[in-house]
C-alpha cells in the first residue's frame, strides 16, 4: 500500500461512517457471546431491514464495550446510549423507538454513569466502537497512520526516543521501561531479531489482554510493526492462549487483513522495511507467560523458565535478540506516536504514565473491563467505578495483580495504583486483575486457593517453587481443617521468604504474595482458624476437623 | 517425506492422517513446530495417543521422551480419550469466589469420579479450567460447549442429566 | 544456561568472599569458585554438562542485589562481589534440602545409595537434622525391567542430571521429564518401561551421575559402582571434547 | 547434687537405637554416675513417671496408645529427644504410609495375607493410627538425633552435652540411615 492509498481509504471510510445517522454496536466479545450476542446481532440486522432504516443505521459487530455485567451490551451512537441485557425480543423495540422515532428507550438503558466517569480509554480507544474483523473500520479511526509516520518520517532511534520520553512501562506486570527495553534490543548484535507480543494471560479472573485482542487486534499488530521497525526485527510472534478461541480467530483474521493490505509483509509503505507476524498458540500453562518460558514454548519445548542473564534482548528466540512486550504495551504505541510523548506523559502520575486496563471482578456491583489513568486510588476503582460490594455486604479486601498479587485491606484503599506503591504494599501490577472480596470470603481459604493455583502451574524446575509451594499449600489447607499451631505461622513466613527469594522466575518469586499479605493484614483470621478452630467467614471446616491424633 | 511412520506405529491411513502430514509439511518438518503440530493432531483426533505421539516424533525427528514431555507439560493436551460429553467448570478467581468449587464437588459426588477424569462408562468427563473470561457472569460452567452463567450446582446437574438422557434415547 | 567457553575470551576480575579472583568472562560463579578452591555446596550441578539451576542449593549473594542467585547458572562479571556463606544463605540451603527430603519418601536406611548419596551428605553438612514440613509418601511404581539397571521414582529429586548426560554426552535423549510441577517425573521414551525404551543404549551414564538412589545398577554395591562408572563417564566426556 | 532423671522410650521401631544406646559400653558406667534411669524398656517400670529431665524416644507413632503415651511424655519431660530416624522422620516404620490403604488393610496384610498359621487380626492390640507420624508431627521436639541407628558415640556426646548444661551441636556429626 502506498501512503496516499491509506489516506484515501481512511477518508472514504470516514465518509461512509458519517453517511449513517446511527450506528448500533453489538458487543460480541467472549463476555457477551455466551449470552446470545450473535443472535442479538442478527436480530438487529433483521430489524433494521424490516423497519426500513437500513440506509441510515449501521449495525456493527464489535468487541468489548467494557460492561460485562450487563451482557449482552449494545451501544448506540451518536450519544453513546448503552443498552443492557439486550435479548432478541427487545431488539425490535429499540430499533423502532430509538432509530425510527429518535427516542432512546430509557428503561433499557444502563443508567450507571459513574462507571465510565473516572475511566480514560487510550488502549481501549476503539473497543466497542469498531468492527475488529473489518480492517477498514480501524483505518477509518486513524489506524496504521502511526506506522506510516514511523516508517516515512522517523528514524528507528527517533521512534525509540519518543517511546522512551513517554515514560511507558511494560504492561505485563514487571513495569520495565519500554523505551529502554527497545533500545537494548536495537543495540544488541545478532540477526534476525524477533518481536514477541505476550498474550498468555493465564491468570484466573483476568481477561484484559484477551478483550483487547478481541476488540482491537490491529492496534496490537500496528504497535508490533512499529516496535519491529524501531529495533530492527523482521519477524514477530503473537503468543496467545489457546483457551481464547475468539481472540485467536480475531487475531488470525486481522493478521491476514493487514497482510493483504500491505501493512505486513515485504516493503511496507514502499520502504525497505519488511515485517511479518505469526500466531503461536499456548496450550494451557500459566508459566508460559514468563519471559523466558515463552521463548521455550515458541521453540516447541516445555515452557520452563531459564535464569537471566542472558536477557532475551541479547539472547532470545533461537539465541537471537528478541523483544518481548505485553500486547497492551504494544497497543499504547500507535497513540504515543500520533499524539506525542508529551501528551502521554501528562497522563497518570510522575514515574508512572499512561493508563492501565484492569478486569474488575469478584464481589463488586459493576464487574467489567476498565481502563484507568495510573495513580487512581484503589478506592476510586472499587467504589466509584465498581460501585462497591453487593448490598448488605461489607468490603473486606481487594487483590491486585492476578494469582500472585497481594490482598490489600480497607485502610489501604487510598493507595494509588502505580508500580512502586503496589509493590511496597505487597501487591503487584501483574497483567491487570482486580478482585474484590467481601465479608463472605475467608482470607485463609483465598490464600490457599491462589497457592493451589501456583502449585498447579509451577513448572517444577526449581525446588522452592515446586516443593515449597506445595508444602505451603498443605499447611494452609491444614489451617482450614483445624490443623496447625501458632508456631506454624512463623514457619509459613520463613518458607514464604525462601520461595520468594530463591525461586528462579517470577511465578515462584511472587507466588507467596497472597499468603504474605493476608498474614500481614488479616492475621486475626489465621489466629481464629488456629486457636478457636473457627472461620469468621464461615467457609472452612466443612470437611470435618483435623486428622485423628494430631494436635 | 520420510514414510517410516504410520504402519510402524499402527495409525490408520485416513483423511486425518493426510491432514496431519500436510500440517507437518507446512511447518517444513521443523522441530520447533512441535506445539503447533500437537494442536493440529489433537484437533483431528480428539486426543493424543501413543501411536500418534510416536508418529509425530518420527516425522519431526525428535526424541520420543521430548515429545511426551511437551505433550504432558501443557494442560490442554489430552492423552486419554475424553468422555462422550464434557463438562468444564471455570475455576477462575471470580468463579471460585462465587462458589464454583461447590458445583465441581456436586458433580463429583453425583457421578462418583474426580475432576480431570471420565466416568467408567466413558459417557461423561469433568474438567476444571482457569478462567474462561466470563467473570462478570461467574460462576460459569460449560456443558458440551454451552455456557451456563451464574450457574448453581442444581442447574448444572440438571443440564447434565438432560444431555445424558437424550443420548440414551438416541442410542436406543 | 551458561555456555562453555570457547577459544579466547576476556578475563575479568571479581571478588568471592573478599578474595580477589580472575576469571573467564561468561563462566559461572560456581565454576570460578571451585577453580579457586572456594566451596559452594551444590546438588543438581554436574561438571561437564549444561547447568540446570533447579536445586537452589548453590545460591549465593551478590553485593548490590537483594536477591540470591544460583551460582551454577549465574555468569561472573567484572567487579562483581560474591558472598558464598551467610546466615541467610545457610537458611535457604537448609530449606532446599529439607523440601527435597520431604518431597518423596527418602528413607536412607533402605536405600541403595545409603552412604554414597549426595542428598544425604548435604543434609548432614547443612544440619538438616529433621523436617519441619510433613513428608510426602509417594507411591510410584518401581521399574526393574532393565536387565542391568533399576529406577525408583520415589527417590528421584528431579535434578535432571540423567536427562542432561543422556542428551548431551550419550546423545540419545532417552530420558526426559513428563508432567510438571510437583507431578514431574523422569521418563524413558513415551513413559515406557525401561527395557522397552528403544532409544536407550544401556550405557549406564544416567545411573552413574544420579546423586541419589533413583537410578542404580542392580546387584552391586552402589558406592563401588558409582566410582567406577563415574571414571568411565569422565573419560567419555574427554573423548567427546577431543572429537567435537 | 541430684542426679538427672533420664528416660528412654520405645515406640514403633526396631529397638536398634536402644541397642546402639547399649553399645556405649563402658561409657554407660560413667553415665550411670550422672543419671538416674527412671523409665526404659530395659527396666520394668509400668507408668511413665512425672518430672523427667531428659527422654530419648525411639520409634515413630504408629498406634493410639503410643500417641497418648507420647503426649504424656511431652507433658512430663523437660527435654524430649527424637532418638533415631524413625522418631525423627518416620523412616522404615512410616513406609506403611505409602500403602495408603487404611489401618484395617495394613493389619490384614500382616496377620492374614502374609501368615500361614493362626490367621486373623488380633483384637487385643491398640488401634493403629491412620498413618504413622514422626514425633514432631505430633508434639514439640527439643532435639533430634538422626541415624538408623545413631552411633553410640553420637548418643554419648549428645547426652553428655546436655548433662553438662550445653546444647549439643551436631554439625556434620550425624547421618540419616
Amino acid at each position: 500500500m502506498k501512503p496516499d492509498e491509506l489516506r484515501n481509504l481512511a477518508q472514504r471510510e470516514a465518509e461512509l461512517r458519517k453517511s449513517y445517522r446511527y450506528r448500533i454496536n453489538v458487543c460480541c466479545s467472549s463476555g457477551c457471546m455466551p449470552f446470545g450476542a450473535l443472535k442479538v446481532l442478527s436480530a438487529f440486522k433483521d430489524a433494521v431491514k424490516e423497519l426500513g432504516v437500513e440506509e441510515e443505521c449501521y449495525v456493527a459487530r464489535t468487541g468489548c464495550i467494557g460492561t460485562c455485567s450487563i451482557a449482552p451490551a449494545v451501544l448506540v451512537e451518536p450519544g453513546d446510549y448503552l443498552y443492557q441485557n439486550v435479548t432478541t425480543d427487545k431488539v425490535k423495540e429499540i430499533v423502532k423507538e430509538h432509530i425510527v422515532n429518535g427516542r432512546p428507550v430509557k428503561e433499557m438503558l444502563y443508567g450507571n454513569e459513574a462507571y465510565f466517569k473516572k475511566q480514560l480509554r487510550i488502549v481501549l480507544r476503539n473497543a466497542g466502537k469498531i468492527d475488529p474483523l473489518r480492517i477498514e473500520d480501524y483505518i477509518a479511526v486513524g489506524g496504521y497512520y502511526a506506522l506510516l509516520k514511523a516508517l516515512t518520517r522517523m528514524t528507528p532511534e527517533g521512534v525509540i526516543e519518543e517511546v522512551a520520553l513517554s515514560g511507558l512501562k511494560g504492561r505485563g506486570g514487571a513495569g520495565f521501561l519500554t523505551g529502554l527495553k527497545w533500545r537494548y534490543v536495537a543495540r544488541a548484535t545478532g540477526s534476525p531479531k524477533y518481536v514477541i507480543a505476550n498474550l498468555d494471560e493465564g491468570d484466573p479472573g483476568v481477561f484484559a489482554n484477551r478483550t483487547l485482542a478481541e476488540a482491537d487486534p490491529h492496534a496490537i499488530i500496528e504497535g508490533m510493526a512499529i516496535a519491529a521497525y524501531a529495533v530492527g526485527a523482521s519477524k514477530g510472534y503473537i503468543y496467545v492462549r489457546s483457551e481464547y478461541p475468539l481472540a485467536v480467530e480475531t487475531l488470525k483474521k486481522a493478521i491476514e487483513a493487514a497482510r493483504s493490505m500491505g501493512f505486513l509483509g515485504e516493503k511496507i509503505f514502499e520502504t525497505v522495511f519488511s515485517f511479518d507476524i505469526e500466531l503461536r498458540l499456548g496450550a494451557g500453562a500459566f508459566v508460559a507467560g514468563e519471559e523466558t518460558a515463552i521463548l521455550a514454548s515458541i521453540e516447541g519445548r516445555r515452557a520452563m523458565p531459564r535464569p537471566r542473564p542472558p536477557y532475551p534482548a541479547h539472547s532470545g528466540l533461537w539465541g537471537k535478540p528478541t523483544l518481548i512486550n505485553n500486547v497492551e504495551t504494544f497497543a499504547n504505541v500507535p497513540v504515543i506516536l500520533l499524539k506525542g510523548s508529551e501528551w502521554f506523559a501528562s497522563i497518570g502520575v510522575k514515574n508512572c504514565t499512561g493508563t492501565k486496563c484492569f478486569s474488575l471482578t469478584g464481589k463488586v456491583n459493576n464487574p467489567g473491563l476498565i481502563e484507568v489513568p495510573m495513580g487512581i486510588t484503589l478506592g476510586e476503582v472499587v467504589f466509584e467505578i465498581g460501585g462497591g460490594v453487593p448490598p448488605g455486604r461489607k468490603f473486606k479486601a481487594v487483590q491486585v495483580g492476578g494469582p500472585s498479587g497481594g490482598f490489600l485491606p480497607e485502610n489501604l484503599l487510598n493507595l494509588p495504583i502505580d508500580y512502586e506503591s503496589l509493590n511496597k504494599a505487597g501487591a503487584i501490577m501483574g497483567s491487570g486483575g482486580i478482585v474484590v472480596l467481601d465479608d463472605t470470603s475467608c482470607m485463609v481459604d483465598t490464600a490457599k486457593f491462589f497457592t493451589e493455583f501456583c502449585v498447579d502451574e509451577s513448572c517444577g524446575k526449581c525446588v522452592p517453587c515446586r516443593a515449597g509451594l506445595y508444602k505451603l499449600y498443605k499447611i494452609l489447607d491444614g489451617f482450614t481443617r483445624g490443623k496447625g499451631s501458632l508456631e506454624d505461622l512463623n514457619k509459613v513466613e520463613e518458607l514464604c521468604e525462601f520461595i520468594k527469594e530463591a525461586s528462579l522466575c517470577g511465578l515462584g518469586q511472587t507466588a507467596p504474595n497472597p499468603t504474605l499479605t493476608t498474614l500481614k493484614y488479616f492475621r486475626d483470621e489465621y489466629i481464629a482458624h488456629i486457636v478457636e478452630k473457627k472461620c469468621p467467614a464461615g467457609k472452612c471446616f466443612k470437611n470435618g476437623g483435623g486428622e485423628s491424633g494430631v494436635e | 517425506m520420510p514414510d517410516t511412520g504410520f504402519q510402524q506405529v499402527g495409525l490408520k491411513v485416513d483423511r486425518r492422517l493426510t491432514l496431519l502430514e500436510n500440517a507437518i509439511k507446512k511447518h517444513q518438518y521443523k522441530k520447533d513446530a512441535l506445539l503447533e503440530i500437537l494442536h493440529t493432531a489433537q484437533e483431528l483426533y480428539g486426543y493424543l495417543d501413543r501411536s500418534l505421539l510416536t508418529y509425530i516424533s518420527k516425522l519431526l525427528r525428535l526424541p520420543p521422551s521430548h515429545v511426551y514431555g511437551v505433550a504432558t507439560f501443557y494442560n490442554l493436551f489430552k492423552l486419554k480419550k475424553p468422555g462422550a460429553h464434557v463438562v468444564t467448570v471455570c475455576m477462575g478467581t471470580a468463579c471460585y469466589v462465587k462458589g464454583a468449587e461447590e458445583i465441581v464437588s456436586t458433580i463429583e459426588k453425583e457421578f462418583n469420579f474426580k475432576r480431570g477424569e471420565t466416568t467408567e462408562d466413558g459417557r461423561l468427563s469433568l474438567f476444571v479450567t482457569r478462567c474462561i473470561g466470563a467473570c462478570a457472569m461467574a460462576p460459569n460452567a460449560i456443558v458440551d460447549g454451552e455456557t451456563i452463567g451464574k450457574a448453581t450446582p442444581e442447574e448444572v446437574l440438571k443440564k447434565i442429566r438432560t444431555i445424558l438422557e437424550a443420548a440414551k434415547v438416541e442410542a436406543r | 544456561m551458561v555456555e562453555e567457553n570457547q577459544g579466547l575470551s576476556k578475563m575479568i576480575e571479581l571478588t568471592i568472599d573478599d578474595k580477589k579472583v580472575v576469571a573467564k568472562e561468561g563462566d559461572s560463579i560456581l565454576k570460578v569458585a571451585r577453580e579457586n578452591k572456594i566451596y559452594i555446596p551444590a546438588l543438581c550441578y554436574l561438571e561437564g554438562v549444561s547447568s540446570f539451576g533447579g536445586c537452589r542449593v548453590c545460591v549465593v549473594e551478590i553485593k548490590g542485589s537483594t536477591r540470591v542467585f544460583a551460582s551454577c547458572v549465574t555468569p561472573v562479571s567484572e567487579g562483581m562481589e560474591v558472598i558464598t556463606d551467610s546466615e541467610r544463605l545457610r537458611r535457604y540451603r537448609k530449606w532446599a534440602i529439607e523440601l527435597l527430603l520431604a518431597e518423596r519418601p527418602h528413607v536412607c536406611s533402605v536405600c541403595v545409595a545409603n552412604g554414597s548419596c549426595e542428598l544425604q551428605q548435604l543434609a548432614t553438612e547443612l544440619g538438616v537434622d529433621h523436617l519441619r514440613v510433613e513428608r510426602e509418601w509417594t507411591n510410584y511404581e518401581l521399574d526393574l525391567t532393565h536387565e542391568r539397571f533399576a529406577y525408583d521414582p520415589n527417590r528421584c529429586i528431579l535434578c535432571t542430571r540423567c536427562i542432561r548426560v543422556c542428551d548431551e554426552i550419550e546423545g540419545v535423549h532417552t530420558i526426559d521429564l513428563m508432567f510438571r510441577g510437583k507431578n514431574s517425573k523422569v521418563i524413558f521414551d513415551l513413559d515406557d518401561k525401561w527395557s522397552f525404551a528403544e532409544s536407550c543404549t544401556s550405557c549406564g551414564k544416567c545411573s552413574a551421575v544420579c546423586p541419589v538412589g533413583a537410578l542404580y545398577v542392580k546387584g552391586k554395591p552402589h558406592s563401588e559402582v558409582k566410582k567406577k562408572e563415574l571414571v568411565s563417564f569422565v573419560i567419555s566426556r574427554r573423548i567427546e571434547k577431543t572429537i567435537g | 547434687m541430684a542426679k538427672v532423671r533420664l528416660a528412654t522410650v520405645w515406640l514403633s521401631g526396631c529397638s536398634g537405637c536402644h541397642m546402639s544406646f547399649l553399645d556405649q559400653d563402658e561409657k554407660l558406667l560413667e553415665l550411670a554416675d550422672k543419671v538416674e534411669l527412671v523409665h526404659s524398656p530395659i527396666a520394668d517400670i509400668k507408668d511413665f513417671p512425672e518430672n523427667v529431665d531428659i527422654t530419648l524416644v525411639e520409634g515413630a507413632v504408629g498406634n493410639e496408645e503410643q500417641l497418648e503415651l507420647l503426649k504424656k511424655i511431652r507433658r512430663r519431660t523437660r527435654i524430649l529427644i527424637a532418638f533415631g530416624d524413625c522418631a525423627v522422620n518416620g523412616n522404615v516404620t512410616a513406609l506403611r504410609n505409602i500403602l495408603n490403604e487404611g489401618r484395617e488393610n495394613v493389619l490384614k496384610r500382616a496377620y492374614v495375607e502374609n501368615t500361614m498359621f493362626n490367621q486373623g487380626v488380633p483384637t487385643q492390640i491398640p488401634r493403629l493410627t491412620e498413618r504413622v507420624f514422626a514425633l514432631n508431627e505430633v508434639v514439640k521436639v527439643d532435639f533430634y538425633i538422626p541415624g538408623c541407628p545413631p552411633p553410640a558415640s553420637l548418643i554419648n556426646y549428645v547426652l553428655n552435652e546436655f548433662l553438662d548444661g550445653r546444647i549439643p551441636v551436631l554439625d556434620g556429626k550425624f547421618k540419616y540411615g
